[in-house]
């Protein structure tokens, strides 16, 4: 049993528990931080999965979602900053 | 043991997309949508296909999910719940799935060396590659030299589908008194992901272009960098708020570049005309051809890497100007 | 010294796999959102750098190597800070951290 | 494990119907564009399952690696670029939806040809 395959497995398994995470919710932001934490898990599975395999020029995959996996987290927050704060000036005209 | 890994992830896929499906929350189904989008790139990757998972990485995580946000936005995000038992769509679907999996039967298994789509054209293409282009990375070779014109079509294509979204999406709507929504003024009252945002912004730029300049000798090219360099000016456009973004990097700069990836695409190709050649044939762009091949391919990848970073900024900030009301 | 660096590295690699497995469970059981993303959070990053270093260590002085930090070193800026616009964003729409520590509800978490 | 070498068609099939189903039951149109993106990852899951070769890697010439097995790369090509056609084109029919909303004030489709039929 190779060593990379046991850190896989256990990748692998927190994968499912972020699956589980998101299908339960049961707030919105329950599924949000399931997707950030599967995020950082794919990047992870990605680097070993790069060595194991034995192509260690594959690393670029998991250095691009390291860079651009919180571009979409940052945008959620805009969103909802953004929808809150037309709620409550639709409200103060109120 | 990998085949097992691919198993496991394509029965999460699977999963997943029952519950996108199910979700009645249209945020919701996003989230899961952006989950998808990163078990397909890991598949991809499993199943040997690097340029691919590359692709799919930047442009699954972060614009997909910016471009539907955007539209999320603009409309509501709940669905209406669901009631009419679809008592024709079930039966359909469930033969049209049964059939395929009848005719999965009389394909090749995974990984099969005998199976026909091995056998044409693409011996040919593996062989001649270190000989004709001499590059490392055969998939940017195809995409780029030997079936250039299909990718000339794939740039136009996505040129086309960016004007169609400005003239949807930059008329002013008609007749009413806009309600003066407050200016997006993006994170900027934020500090920990404006810190965070400005000092991983230039990183995400210069990954970028290396992926652009590094497309021949690993996964990557003009699709993937133009990409990751939108998401990087996407990201400054979120941390700054509409107006800061549109003034440091103004529309006519997306739309020249938008435009002028394209043609330089198409010009490339005429150059190898009027210099004795045929359309999109680089060898005769220098004296001795393989060198012509690079340059060609340099020249095509970087129109469309440009191309591909206009449009998508272009379509980004037509959802992100417009107000909802 | 190369038997040193590959124990050292497999330490490294099972310690991170470790930490990935309960974030994960932590993430799944905890109670509430807040205490739900404190567990992912933390150990995210704590994983993250134990499984990357793991592998910088079989890595040995390459290209990798190079890309294996600046991993490590994006994920450590990103992380955290998505952490914070997850809970921000929570936070704006209205959800209210439980101060109130309940004790012993339902007998299940002590 | 000689089933298993097909599992990833029967990934495909299972994917494109739910995928078909979004697509024809679902009333909201933002959703219908989901089901559409799902349909279409399927296919790309198709294309890239039959670009695999035993034993290959991917079809990035190596120095000083001999007779190597790489799979094939013309599937890669195809579904590469597709992959930014479809963001571009999915952004073109949320553009349609935005633009519905506006002039209709909603994206259900039974509301939509109801408000049709009024006229």
């Amino acid at each position: 049993m190779n060593m990379y395959t046991i850190v896989l497995i256990a990748i692998l398994v927190t994968m499912v528990l972020a699956v589980v995470r998101a299908l339960r919710g049961p707030s919105v932001y329950d599924r949000v931080l399931a997707v950030n934490m599967f995020g950082t898990k794919t990047v992870l599975f990605l680097s070993v999965v790069a060595f194991l395999s034995g192509r260690r020029d594959f690393l670029d995959l998991a250095l691009t979602y390291a860079l651009i996996n919180f571009v979409g987290v940052l945008a959620i927050l805009v969103f909802v900053q953004r929808r809150f704060s037309v709620a409550s000036s639709a409200k103060s005209e109120d | 043991m990998t085949i097992l890994f691919a198993v496991f992830l394509l029965s999460l896929l699977v999963i997943i997309a029952v519950a996108i499906i199910r979700a009645e929350n249209l945020f919701v189904a996003l989230m899961l949508t952006t989950i998808f989008s990163l078990l397909m790139a890991t598949n991809f990757f499993i199943l040997d296909a690097a340029d691919v998972a590359l692709t799919e990485a930047a442009i699954g995580a972060g614009i997909t999910t910016v471009i539907f946000l955007g539209a999320l936005a603009l409309t509501s995000e709940h669905e209406k719940p669901f009631v009419a038992v679809p008592w024709l769509a079930l039966p359909v679907v469930a033969v049209t799935a049964a059939l395929l999996i009848f005719a999965s039967f009389d394909n090749p298994r995974l990984g099969d060396p005998e199976a026909p789509i091995h056998q044409h054209v693409v011996p040919w293409y593996l062989e001649q590659t270190p000989k004709l282009v001499d590059i490392p990375n055969v998939v940017t070779a195809i995409l780029g030299s030997f079936r250039a014109f299909d990718t000339l079509g794939e740039v136009f294509v996505i040129f086309a589908a960016c004007i169609g979204v400005l003239f949807l999406l930059s008329a002013r709507k008609p007749s009413e008194t806009r309600c003066t929504a407050p200016a997006s003024v993006g994170l900027s009252q934020h500090l920990i992901p404006k810190v965070a945002g400005r000092f991983i912004l230039p990183f995400i730029i210069l990954f970028g272009f290396y992926v652009q300049f590094h497309g021949d000798f690993g996964p990557g090219g003009g699709f993937q960098a133009g990409a990751i360099v939108a998401t990087g000016l996407i990201l400054f456009a979120l941390l700054e708020g509409e107006e800061r973004a549109l003034r440091a990097f103004p529309r006519w700069i997306m739309m020249a570049m938008a435009a002028g990836g394209a043609l330089l695409y198409a010009l490339v190709g005429v150059a190898g005309i009027a210099m004795g050649g045929k359309f999109l044939d680089y060898s005769v762009l220098s004296s001795d051809p393989i060198a012509g091949q690079h340059l060609g391919i340099l020249l095509i990848e970087a129109g469309v890497g440009i191309t591909v970073c206009g449009s998508l900024l272009l379509i980004f900030h037509a959802f992100a100007a417009r107000e909802s009301f | 010294m190369n038997q040193v660096l590959d124990v050292l590295s497999w330490v490294l690699l099972s310690c991170g796999g470790f930490f990935i497995l309960v974030g994960g469970i932590g993430a799944l059981r905890m109670p509430s959102f807040y205490t739900r993303m404190h567990a992912a959070s933390v150990t995210d990053t704590m994983a993250s750098f134990l499984v990357i270093g793991g592998l910088i260590l079989q890595a040995g002085w390459s290209l990798a190597t190079v890309k294996l930090v600046a991993i490590i070193l994006f994920l450590m800026l990103t992380s955290p800070t998505s952490s914070y616009a997850v809970a921000n964003a929570a936070l704006l729409s209205g959800m209210k951290p439980d101060t109130k520590f309940k004790a012993n509800k339902g007998g299940r978490e002590s | 494990m000689e089933l298993l070498g097909y599992y990833n068609y029967w990934v495909f099939a299972v994917v494109l119907c739910l995928g078909l189903y979004t697509v024809i039951t679902r009333n909201n149109l933002i959703k219908k564009l989901l089901g559409l993106s799902i349909f279409q990852s399927a296919v790309f899951l198709l294309y890239i399952t039959m670009d695999k070769v035993d034993g290959g890697t991917a079809p990035i010439i190596q120095k000083g690696v001999s007779d190597p097995i790489f799979s094939n790369p013309l599937p890669q090509v195809l579904i590469l670029t597709a992959i930014v056609v479809g963001v571009s084109t999915t952004a073109l029919g949320l553009a349609i939806v935005v633009r519905i909303k506006e002039s209709y004030g909603s994206i259900e489709e039974d509301d939509i040809l109801a408000r049709d039929s009024e006229l």
